[in-house]
Protein backbone atom coordinates (compact mmCIF):
# COMPACT_ATOMS: atom_id res chain seq x y z
CA UNK A 1 0.00 0.00 0.00
CA UNK A 2 1.74 3.19 -1.38
CA UNK A 3 1.01 6.53 -3.04
CA UNK A 4 3.42 8.66 -4.51
CA UNK A 5 2.93 11.80 -6.69
CA UNK A 6 6.64 12.79 -8.36
CA UNK A 7 7.73 14.74 -11.14
CA UNK A 8 10.24 11.86 -11.62
CA UNK A 9 9.92 9.05 -14.52
CA UNK A 10 8.86 5.54 -12.96
CA UNK A 11 10.36 2.07 -14.19
CA UNK A 12 7.37 -0.79 -14.02
CA UNK A 13 9.23 -3.34 -13.91
CA UNK A 14 11.82 -2.01 -10.71
CA UNK A 15 8.03 -1.25 -8.87
CA UNK A 16 7.05 -5.10 -9.40
CA UNK A 17 10.25 -6.62 -8.15
CA UNK A 18 10.18 -4.49 -5.04
CA UNK A 19 6.43 -5.16 -4.30
CA UNK A 20 6.31 -8.88 -5.00
CA UNK A 21 10.09 -9.68 -3.87
CA UNK A 22 10.31 -12.83 -1.94
CA UNK A 23 6.36 -12.83 -1.76
CA UNK A 24 5.33 -16.64 -2.51
CA UNK A 25 1.24 -15.49 -1.34
CA UNK A 26 0.68 -13.57 -4.84
CA UNK A 27 -0.44 -15.49 -7.60
CA UNK A 28 -1.58 -12.43 -10.00
CA UNK A 29 0.29 -8.91 -10.53
CA UNK A 30 -1.61 -6.89 -12.83
CA UNK A 31 -0.16 -3.18 -13.88
CA UNK A 32 -1.82 -0.17 -15.20
CA UNK A 33 0.52 2.23 -17.54
CA UNK A 34 -1.27 5.44 -18.55
CA UNK A 35 1.06 7.28 -21.21
CA UNK A 36 1.07 10.53 -23.57
CA UNK A 37 -0.26 10.03 -26.85
CA UNK A 38 0.41 12.54 -29.38
CA UNK A 39 2.23 13.89 -32.64
CA UNK A 40 0.07 11.63 -34.59
CA UNK A 41 -2.97 13.28 -36.93
CA UNK A 42 -5.50 12.52 -34.53
CA UNK A 43 -3.15 14.05 -31.56
CA UNK A 44 -1.12 16.86 -33.07
CA UNK A 45 0.50 17.59 -29.56
CA UNK A 46 3.88 18.21 -28.47
CA UNK A 47 3.88 18.25 -24.98
CA UNK A 48 1.49 17.86 -21.82
CA UNK A 49 1.28 20.00 -18.66
CA UNK A 50 -0.27 17.91 -15.17
CA UNK A 51 -1.09 20.33 -12.73
CA UNK A 52 -2.42 18.92 -9.52
CA UNK A 53 -3.37 20.42 -5.98
CA UNK A 54 -0.61 19.21 -3.27
CA UNK A 55 -2.11 17.43 -0.50
CA UNK A 56 -5.20 16.59 -1.44
CA UNK A 57 -3.93 14.68 -3.83
CA UNK A 58 -2.10 12.32 -1.60
CA UNK A 59 -5.06 12.19 0.72
CA UNK A 60 -7.08 11.41 -2.64
CA UNK A 61 -5.24 8.22 -3.58
CA UNK A 62 -4.45 6.87 -0.17
CA UNK A 63 -8.21 7.23 -0.28
CA UNK A 64 -8.99 5.47 -3.10
CA UNK A 65 -6.05 2.74 -2.60
CA UNK A 66 -7.99 1.83 0.81
CA UNK A 67 -11.29 1.53 -0.97
CA UNK A 68 -9.23 -0.80 -3.24
CA UNK A 69 -8.15 -2.60 -0.43
CA UNK A 70 -11.14 -2.60 1.84
CA UNK A 71 -13.06 -4.13 -1.26
CA UNK A 72 -10.64 -6.99 -2.20
CA UNK A 73 -8.36 -9.25 -0.77
CA UNK A 74 -5.33 -7.36 -2.54
CA UNK A 75 -1.56 -8.52 -1.15
CA UNK A 76 0.00 -5.05 -1.87
CA UNK A 77 -0.65 -2.20 -4.29
CA UNK A 78 0.82 0.75 -5.23
CA UNK A 79 -0.19 4.29 -7.44
CA UNK A 80 2.66 7.00 -8.44
CA UNK A 81 1.05 9.81 -10.28
CA UNK A 82 3.26 12.19 -12.29
CA UNK A 83 3.30 16.46 -12.49
CA UNK A 84 4.13 18.80 -14.98
CA UNK A 85 5.75 18.93 -18.38
CA UNK A 86 5.45 15.48 -20.57
CA UNK A 87 5.93 14.75 -23.75
CA UNK A 88 4.18 11.98 -26.15
CA UNK A 89 4.96 8.40 -25.39
CA UNK A 90 6.17 9.59 -21.45
CA UNK A 91 4.63 7.64 -18.23
CA UNK A 92 2.16 9.88 -16.63
CA UNK A 93 0.48 7.19 -13.83
CA UNK A 94 1.31 3.41 -12.75
CA UNK A 95 -1.09 1.35 -10.64
CA UNK A 96 0.19 -1.91 -9.63
CA UNK A 97 -2.26 -4.44 -8.24
CA UNK A 98 -1.03 -7.93 -6.56
CA UNK A 99 -3.32 -11.06 -5.39
CA UNK A 100 -3.52 -14.49 -4.85
CA UNK A 101 -6.06 -14.36 -7.53
CA UNK A 102 -6.50 -12.80 -11.03
CA UNK A 103 -10.00 -11.69 -10.30
CA UNK A 104 -9.09 -9.52 -7.58
CA UNK A 105 -6.14 -8.13 -9.03
CA UNK A 106 -7.90 -7.30 -12.36
CA UNK A 107 -11.18 -5.45 -10.93
CA UNK A 108 -9.25 -3.56 -8.34
CA UNK A 109 -6.29 -2.36 -11.03
CA UNK A 110 -9.82 -1.02 -13.05
CA UNK A 111 -10.88 0.60 -10.04
CA UNK A 112 -8.20 2.49 -9.04
CA UNK A 113 -7.64 3.82 -12.54
CA UNK A 114 -11.64 4.38 -13.09
CA UNK A 115 -11.96 5.95 -9.55
CA UNK A 116 -8.73 8.29 -9.62
CA UNK A 117 -9.71 9.35 -12.84
CA UNK A 118 -13.21 11.02 -11.45
CA UNK A 119 -11.35 12.22 -7.65
CA UNK A 120 -7.81 12.70 -8.04
CA UNK A 121 -7.06 16.43 -8.70
CA UNK A 122 -5.31 16.33 -11.63
CA UNK A 123 -5.66 18.48 -14.73
CA UNK A 124 -3.96 18.27 -18.36
CA UNK A 125 -3.31 20.82 -20.43
CA UNK A 126 -2.32 20.08 -24.04
CA UNK A 127 0.07 22.27 -25.88
CA UNK A 128 0.17 21.42 -29.41
CA UNK A 129 2.57 21.69 -32.18
CA UNK A 130 2.33 25.63 -32.63
CA UNK A 131 2.44 26.27 -28.82
CA UNK A 132 -1.18 26.45 -28.58
CA UNK A 133 -2.57 25.58 -24.94
CA UNK A 134 -5.82 23.78 -23.86
CA UNK A 135 -7.07 22.30 -21.15
CA UNK A 136 -8.41 18.74 -21.79
CA UNK A 137 -12.33 17.95 -21.09
CA UNK A 138 -13.45 15.75 -18.61
CA UNK A 139 -15.00 13.07 -20.05
CA UNK A 140 -18.22 11.53 -19.49
CA UNK A 141 -16.97 8.32 -20.25
CA UNK A 142 -15.05 9.10 -17.07
CA UNK A 143 -17.31 9.35 -14.80
CA UNK A 144 -19.41 7.01 -15.87
CA UNK A 145 -16.65 4.15 -15.42
CA UNK A 146 -16.41 5.44 -11.44
CA UNK A 147 -20.36 5.08 -11.31
CA UNK A 148 -20.51 1.42 -12.09
CA UNK A 149 -18.42 0.73 -8.93
CA UNK A 150 -21.41 2.12 -7.24
CA UNK A 151 -20.03 3.06 -4.45
CA UNK A 152 -20.52 6.50 -2.02
CA UNK A 153 -17.95 8.82 -2.63
CA UNK A 154 -16.21 10.42 -0.15
CA UNK A 155 -17.94 14.41 -0.20
CA UNK A 156 -19.15 17.07 1.97
CA UNK A 157 -22.62 17.76 1.55
CA UNK B 1 -14.83 39.89 13.36
CA UNK B 2 -17.08 37.15 14.51
CA UNK B 3 -16.28 33.57 14.73
CA UNK B 4 -17.97 32.86 11.21
CA UNK B 5 -15.99 35.43 9.36
CA UNK B 6 -12.75 34.15 10.35
CA UNK B 7 -10.31 34.28 7.26
CA UNK B 8 -10.53 31.39 4.67
CA UNK B 9 -7.71 30.47 1.90
CA UNK B 10 -8.48 30.13 -1.28
CA UNK B 11 -7.08 28.07 -4.36
CA UNK B 12 -7.83 27.76 -8.13
CA UNK B 13 -6.47 25.42 -10.38
CA UNK B 14 -6.23 24.74 -14.08
CA UNK B 15 -8.15 27.09 -16.06
CA UNK B 16 -10.42 28.49 -12.98
CA UNK B 17 -6.56 29.81 -11.98
CA UNK B 18 -5.73 31.38 -15.33
CA UNK B 19 -9.04 33.37 -14.93
CA UNK B 20 -8.85 34.55 -12.06
CA UNK B 21 -5.11 35.41 -12.95
CA UNK B 22 -4.12 33.93 -9.05
CA UNK B 23 -3.28 30.44 -7.68
CA UNK B 24 -4.27 31.39 -3.97
CA UNK B 25 -6.06 34.68 -1.60
CA UNK B 26 -7.23 34.80 1.50
CA UNK B 27 -10.78 36.46 1.79
CA UNK B 28 -13.23 37.15 4.34
CA UNK B 29 -16.73 36.66 2.96
CA UNK B 30 -20.18 37.83 4.88
CA UNK B 31 -21.83 35.65 7.30
CA UNK B 32 -24.63 35.71 5.20
CA UNK B 33 -21.97 33.35 3.18
CA UNK B 34 -23.04 29.83 3.85
CA UNK B 35 -21.94 27.19 1.55
CA UNK B 36 -19.64 26.55 -1.21
CA UNK B 37 -22.38 28.09 -3.94
CA UNK B 38 -23.25 30.67 -1.98
CA UNK B 39 -19.00 31.86 -1.97
CA UNK B 40 -19.19 31.39 -6.00
CA UNK B 41 -21.88 33.41 -6.07
CA UNK B 42 -20.22 35.98 -3.78
CA UNK B 43 -16.65 35.43 -5.86
CA UNK B 44 -18.42 36.70 -8.67
CA UNK B 45 -19.09 39.85 -8.00
CA UNK B 46 -15.62 40.80 -6.72
CA UNK B 47 -14.76 41.81 -10.40
CA UNK B 48 -14.62 41.05 -14.05
CA UNK B 49 -11.77 37.67 -13.89
CA UNK B 50 -13.67 36.31 -10.98
CA UNK B 51 -17.37 36.84 -13.32
CA UNK B 52 -15.08 34.90 -16.19
CA UNK B 53 -13.70 32.30 -13.80
CA UNK B 54 -17.24 31.48 -12.02
CA UNK B 55 -19.50 32.29 -15.06
CA UNK B 56 -19.94 28.38 -15.78
CA UNK B 57 -20.36 27.43 -11.90
CA UNK B 58 -22.49 24.78 -12.95
CA UNK B 59 -19.00 23.25 -14.09
CA UNK B 60 -16.49 23.90 -11.08
CA UNK B 61 -15.66 21.68 -8.52
CA UNK B 62 -14.96 22.66 -4.98
CA UNK B 63 -12.74 21.08 -2.28
CA UNK B 64 -13.11 21.92 1.30
CA UNK B 65 -9.88 21.40 3.45
CA UNK B 66 -8.99 18.64 0.57
CA UNK B 67 -12.16 16.54 0.64
CA UNK B 68 -14.80 16.95 -2.41
CA UNK B 69 -17.50 19.20 -1.83
CA UNK B 70 -20.70 19.87 -3.34
CA UNK B 71 -22.37 23.20 -4.01
CA UNK B 72 -24.51 23.08 -1.09
CA UNK B 73 -22.04 22.04 1.37
CA UNK B 74 -21.15 24.47 4.37
CA UNK B 75 -18.10 26.37 4.90
CA UNK B 76 -18.41 27.61 8.41
CA UNK B 77 -15.21 25.65 9.53
CA UNK B 78 -13.44 25.35 6.20
CA UNK B 79 -9.49 26.70 6.70
CA UNK B 80 -9.28 26.19 2.77
CA UNK B 81 -11.66 25.93 -0.37
CA UNK B 82 -10.36 24.71 -3.67
CA UNK B 83 -12.63 25.15 -6.50
CA UNK B 84 -10.84 23.85 -9.90
CA UNK B 85 -12.91 21.94 -12.99
CA UNK B 86 -13.35 18.36 -13.50
CA UNK B 87 -10.47 16.48 -12.59
CA UNK B 88 -8.61 14.62 -15.80
CA UNK B 89 -5.70 12.95 -14.59
CA UNK B 90 -5.15 8.95 -14.75
CA UNK C 1 1.32 -9.30 -31.80
CA UNK C 2 3.66 -12.36 -30.45
CA UNK C 3 3.76 -15.13 -28.80
CA UNK C 4 6.21 -17.09 -26.74
CA UNK C 5 6.78 -20.58 -25.02
CA UNK C 6 9.46 -20.66 -23.09
CA UNK C 7 11.45 -22.38 -19.95
CA UNK C 8 13.16 -19.11 -19.69
CA UNK C 9 11.90 -16.50 -17.36
CA UNK C 10 10.42 -13.21 -18.66
CA UNK C 11 10.76 -9.36 -17.25
CA UNK C 12 7.87 -7.57 -17.58
CA UNK C 13 9.42 -4.25 -17.28
CA UNK C 14 11.95 -5.17 -20.48
CA UNK C 15 8.92 -6.55 -22.60
CA UNK C 16 6.69 -3.30 -21.46
CA UNK C 17 9.34 -1.25 -22.99
CA UNK C 18 9.98 -3.26 -26.23
CA UNK C 19 6.67 -3.44 -26.60
CA UNK C 20 5.80 0.60 -26.32
CA UNK C 21 9.19 1.91 -27.65
CA UNK C 22 9.21 4.91 -29.60
CA UNK C 23 5.25 4.45 -29.75
CA UNK C 24 3.32 7.74 -29.13
CA UNK C 25 -0.47 6.29 -30.36
CA UNK C 26 -0.33 3.92 -27.13
CA UNK C 27 -2.78 5.57 -24.15
CA UNK C 28 -3.01 2.51 -21.81
CA UNK C 29 -0.89 -0.64 -20.90
CA UNK C 30 -1.65 -3.53 -19.15
CA UNK C 31 0.36 -6.58 -17.56
CA UNK C 32 -1.01 -9.44 -16.00
CA UNK C 33 2.20 -11.83 -14.37
CA UNK C 34 0.91 -15.00 -12.97
CA UNK C 35 3.08 -16.41 -10.19
CA UNK C 36 3.25 -20.28 -8.33
CA UNK C 37 2.23 -19.36 -4.99
CA UNK C 38 3.05 -21.73 -2.19
CA UNK C 39 5.11 -22.63 0.80
CA UNK C 40 2.29 -21.16 2.95
CA UNK C 41 0.13 -23.14 5.68
CA UNK C 42 -2.83 -23.04 2.91
CA UNK C 43 -0.84 -24.35 0.24
CA UNK C 44 2.31 -26.12 1.29
CA UNK C 45 3.62 -26.33 -2.44
CA UNK C 46 7.53 -26.59 -2.97
CA UNK C 47 7.50 -26.62 -6.80
CA UNK C 48 4.87 -26.40 -9.70
CA UNK C 49 5.69 -28.58 -13.23
CA UNK C 50 3.79 -27.37 -16.21
CA UNK C 51 3.37 -29.69 -18.52
CA UNK C 52 2.31 -28.37 -22.26
CA UNK C 53 1.22 -29.70 -26.00
CA UNK C 54 4.06 -28.35 -28.26
CA UNK C 55 2.98 -27.55 -31.24
CA UNK C 56 -0.74 -26.95 -30.68
CA UNK C 57 0.29 -24.24 -27.59
CA UNK C 58 1.53 -21.88 -29.90
CA UNK C 59 -1.45 -22.27 -31.98
CA UNK C 60 -4.45 -22.19 -29.20
CA UNK C 61 -2.33 -18.66 -28.32
CA UNK C 62 -1.83 -17.54 -31.45
CA UNK C 63 -5.65 -18.10 -32.19
CA UNK C 64 -6.50 -16.06 -28.46
CA UNK C 65 -4.29 -13.25 -29.67
CA UNK C 66 -6.05 -12.84 -33.01
CA UNK C 67 -9.13 -13.24 -31.43
CA UNK C 68 -8.86 -10.16 -28.70
CA UNK C 69 -7.15 -7.81 -31.68
CA UNK C 70 -10.10 -8.39 -33.54
CA UNK C 71 -12.40 -7.50 -30.69
CA UNK C 72 -10.34 -4.45 -29.32
CA UNK C 73 -8.34 -1.88 -31.39
CA UNK C 74 -5.09 -3.08 -29.71
CA UNK C 75 -1.78 -0.95 -30.70
CA UNK C 76 0.16 -4.19 -29.52
CA UNK C 77 -0.08 -7.53 -27.50
CA UNK C 78 2.38 -10.03 -26.27
CA UNK C 79 1.83 -13.89 -24.44
CA UNK C 80 4.47 -15.33 -22.85
CA UNK C 81 3.93 -18.39 -21.09
CA UNK C 82 6.90 -20.88 -19.38
CA UNK C 83 7.08 -24.52 -18.81
CA UNK C 84 9.00 -27.07 -16.98
CA UNK C 85 9.15 -26.83 -12.76
CA UNK C 86 8.99 -23.73 -11.38
CA UNK C 87 9.39 -22.81 -7.50
CA UNK C 88 7.12 -20.31 -5.52
CA UNK C 89 7.38 -16.58 -6.14
CA UNK C 90 8.67 -17.90 -10.19
CA UNK C 91 6.55 -16.13 -12.87
CA UNK C 92 4.50 -18.51 -14.70
CA UNK C 93 2.91 -16.62 -17.68
CA UNK C 94 2.55 -12.54 -19.06
CA UNK C 95 0.14 -10.78 -20.93
CA UNK C 96 0.64 -7.56 -22.29
CA UNK C 97 -2.14 -5.39 -24.02
CA UNK C 98 -1.39 -1.92 -25.18
CA UNK C 99 -4.03 0.54 -26.53
CA UNK C 100 -5.29 4.14 -27.08
CA UNK C 101 -7.91 3.55 -23.99
CA UNK C 102 -7.99 1.78 -20.98
CA UNK C 103 -11.06 0.21 -21.03
CA UNK C 104 -9.45 -2.11 -24.51
CA UNK C 105 -6.56 -2.82 -22.11
CA UNK C 106 -7.89 -3.80 -19.36
CA UNK C 107 -10.81 -6.08 -20.85
CA UNK C 108 -8.19 -7.73 -23.60
CA UNK C 109 -5.83 -8.65 -20.91
CA UNK C 110 -8.65 -10.02 -18.76
CA UNK C 111 -10.35 -11.91 -22.13
CA UNK C 112 -6.31 -13.26 -23.07
CA UNK C 113 -5.86 -14.35 -19.38
CA UNK C 114 -9.56 -16.13 -19.15
CA UNK C 115 -10.03 -17.37 -22.36
CA UNK C 116 -5.93 -19.22 -22.25
CA UNK C 117 -6.74 -20.42 -18.88
CA UNK C 118 -9.71 -22.71 -20.63
CA UNK C 119 -7.69 -22.89 -24.02
CA UNK C 120 -3.74 -23.31 -24.08
CA UNK C 121 -2.76 -26.93 -23.55
CA UNK C 122 -0.69 -26.34 -20.08
CA UNK C 123 -1.12 -29.00 -16.92
CA UNK C 124 0.01 -27.88 -13.62
CA UNK C 125 1.38 -30.32 -11.39
CA UNK C 126 2.26 -29.50 -7.41
CA UNK C 127 4.74 -30.72 -5.62
CA UNK C 128 4.33 -30.86 -1.91
CA UNK C 129 7.13 -30.41 0.72
CA UNK C 130 7.12 -33.93 1.37
CA UNK C 131 7.47 -34.54 -2.23
CA UNK C 132 3.96 -36.02 -3.36
CA UNK C 133 2.61 -34.28 -7.25
CA UNK C 134 -0.80 -34.20 -7.75
CA UNK C 135 -2.30 -32.55 -10.88
CA UNK C 136 -4.14 -29.28 -10.31
CA UNK C 137 -7.97 -29.84 -11.27
CA UNK C 138 -9.22 -27.35 -13.26
CA UNK C 139 -11.83 -25.34 -11.90
CA UNK C 140 -14.57 -24.53 -12.75
CA UNK C 141 -14.58 -20.89 -12.02
CA UNK C 142 -12.13 -20.62 -14.97
CA UNK C 143 -14.68 -22.14 -17.38
CA UNK C 144 -17.13 -19.71 -16.63
CA UNK C 145 -14.77 -16.59 -16.32
CA UNK C 146 -14.39 -17.65 -20.30
CA UNK C 147 -18.05 -18.14 -21.10
CA UNK C 148 -18.41 -14.28 -19.95
CA UNK C 149 -17.16 -13.48 -23.52
CA UNK C 150 -19.66 -15.29 -25.01
CA UNK C 151 -17.31 -16.23 -28.06
CA UNK C 152 -18.11 -19.03 -30.37
CA UNK C 153 -14.75 -20.76 -29.17
CA UNK C 154 -12.61 -22.97 -32.25
CA UNK C 155 -13.83 -26.42 -31.56
CA UNK C 156 -14.49 -29.41 -34.23
CA UNK C 157 -18.01 -30.87 -33.99
CA UNK D 1 -5.65 -51.79 -45.39
CA UNK D 2 -8.32 -49.05 -46.49
CA UNK D 3 -8.00 -45.35 -46.59
CA UNK D 4 -10.00 -45.12 -43.58
CA UNK D 5 -7.62 -47.39 -41.45
CA UNK D 6 -4.23 -45.43 -41.93
CA UNK D 7 -2.24 -44.91 -38.86
CA UNK D 8 -3.42 -42.58 -36.81
CA UNK D 9 -0.39 -41.04 -34.16
CA UNK D 10 -2.16 -40.33 -30.72
CA UNK D 11 -0.67 -38.15 -27.61
CA UNK D 12 -0.99 -38.60 -24.07
CA UNK D 13 -0.95 -35.39 -21.44
CA UNK D 14 -0.68 -35.32 -17.99
CA UNK D 15 -3.02 -37.59 -15.92
CA UNK D 16 -3.66 -39.45 -18.89
CA UNK D 17 0.00 -39.98 -20.31
CA UNK D 18 0.24 -40.91 -16.50
CA UNK D 19 -1.99 -44.00 -16.25
CA UNK D 20 -1.75 -44.91 -19.86
CA UNK D 21 2.15 -45.24 -19.14
CA UNK D 22 3.40 -43.60 -22.26
CA UNK D 23 3.31 -40.35 -24.17
CA UNK D 24 2.58 -41.25 -28.10
CA UNK D 25 1.51 -44.37 -30.21
CA UNK D 26 0.34 -44.59 -33.88
CA UNK D 27 -2.51 -46.83 -33.80
CA UNK D 28 -4.96 -48.49 -36.43
CA UNK D 29 -8.43 -48.17 -34.70
CA UNK D 30 -10.73 -50.77 -36.39
CA UNK D 31 -12.93 -48.84 -39.29
CA UNK D 32 -16.25 -48.46 -37.01
CA UNK D 33 -14.53 -46.01 -34.94
CA UNK D 34 -15.70 -42.90 -36.62
CA UNK D 35 -15.50 -40.49 -33.73
CA UNK D 36 -12.99 -38.69 -30.69
CA UNK D 37 -15.81 -40.61 -28.61
CA UNK D 38 -15.77 -44.32 -30.39
CA UNK D 39 -12.06 -44.23 -30.20
CA UNK D 40 -12.07 -43.36 -26.61
CA UNK D 41 -14.60 -46.06 -26.16
CA UNK D 42 -11.99 -48.88 -28.39
CA UNK D 43 -9.35 -47.96 -26.22
CA UNK D 44 -10.27 -48.74 -23.04
CA UNK D 45 -10.35 -52.06 -24.38
CA UNK D 46 -6.96 -52.36 -25.06
CA UNK D 47 -5.75 -53.22 -21.64
CA UNK D 48 -5.82 -52.08 -17.87
CA UNK D 49 -3.59 -49.04 -18.61
CA UNK D 50 -5.87 -47.64 -20.76
CA UNK D 51 -9.21 -49.02 -18.96
CA UNK D 52 -7.92 -46.35 -15.98
CA UNK D 53 -6.45 -43.75 -18.03
CA UNK D 54 -10.30 -43.44 -19.69
CA UNK D 55 -12.31 -44.59 -17.05
CA UNK D 56 -13.45 -40.80 -16.76
CA UNK D 57 -14.11 -40.77 -20.19
CA UNK D 58 -16.30 -37.43 -20.02
CA UNK D 59 -13.84 -35.34 -18.22
CA UNK D 60 -11.31 -35.82 -20.68
CA UNK D 61 -10.60 -33.55 -23.45
CA UNK D 62 -9.46 -34.02 -27.11
CA UNK D 63 -7.66 -32.66 -29.51
CA UNK D 64 -7.70 -33.52 -33.52
CA UNK D 65 -4.49 -32.20 -34.88
CA UNK D 66 -3.93 -29.32 -33.13
CA UNK D 67 -7.84 -28.09 -32.38
CA UNK D 68 -9.84 -28.75 -29.90
CA UNK D 69 -12.66 -31.62 -30.51
CA UNK D 70 -15.03 -32.42 -29.05
CA UNK D 71 -16.39 -36.35 -28.28
CA UNK D 72 -18.53 -36.16 -31.36
CA UNK D 73 -16.02 -34.89 -34.13
CA UNK D 74 -14.99 -37.39 -36.74
CA UNK D 75 -11.71 -38.68 -37.03
CA UNK D 76 -11.62 -39.89 -40.26
CA UNK D 77 -8.90 -37.41 -41.85
CA UNK D 78 -7.19 -36.74 -38.44
CA UNK D 79 -3.52 -37.02 -38.54
CA UNK D 80 -2.71 -36.77 -34.49
CA UNK D 81 -5.12 -37.08 -32.16
CA UNK D 82 -4.51 -36.07 -28.50
CA UNK D 83 -6.40 -36.51 -25.47
CA UNK D 84 -5.50 -34.82 -21.96
CA UNK D 85 -7.41 -33.38 -19.00
CA UNK D 86 -8.82 -30.01 -18.59
CA UNK D 87 -5.87 -27.88 -18.96
CA UNK D 88 -4.91 -25.99 -16.13
CA UNK D 89 -2.34 -23.38 -16.89
CA UNK D 90 -1.76 -19.33 -16.69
Amino acid sequence: MAVRVQTDDFDVGAETKVLTKGRTDIGAVVTFTGTVRGNTPDTPISSMTLEHYPGMTETELERVEAEAAARWPLAASLIIHRYGTLKPGDNIVLVITASAHRQAAFQAAEFLMDYLKSRAPFWKKETDDEGRGEWVDARESDDKAAARWQTPSKVIT
Amino acid sequence: MTENSKPIKLMYFAWVREKVGRAEEHIEPPEDIATVGDLMGWLKGRGPEYAAAFERADVIRAAIDHTHARSDAPIASAREIAFFPPVTGG
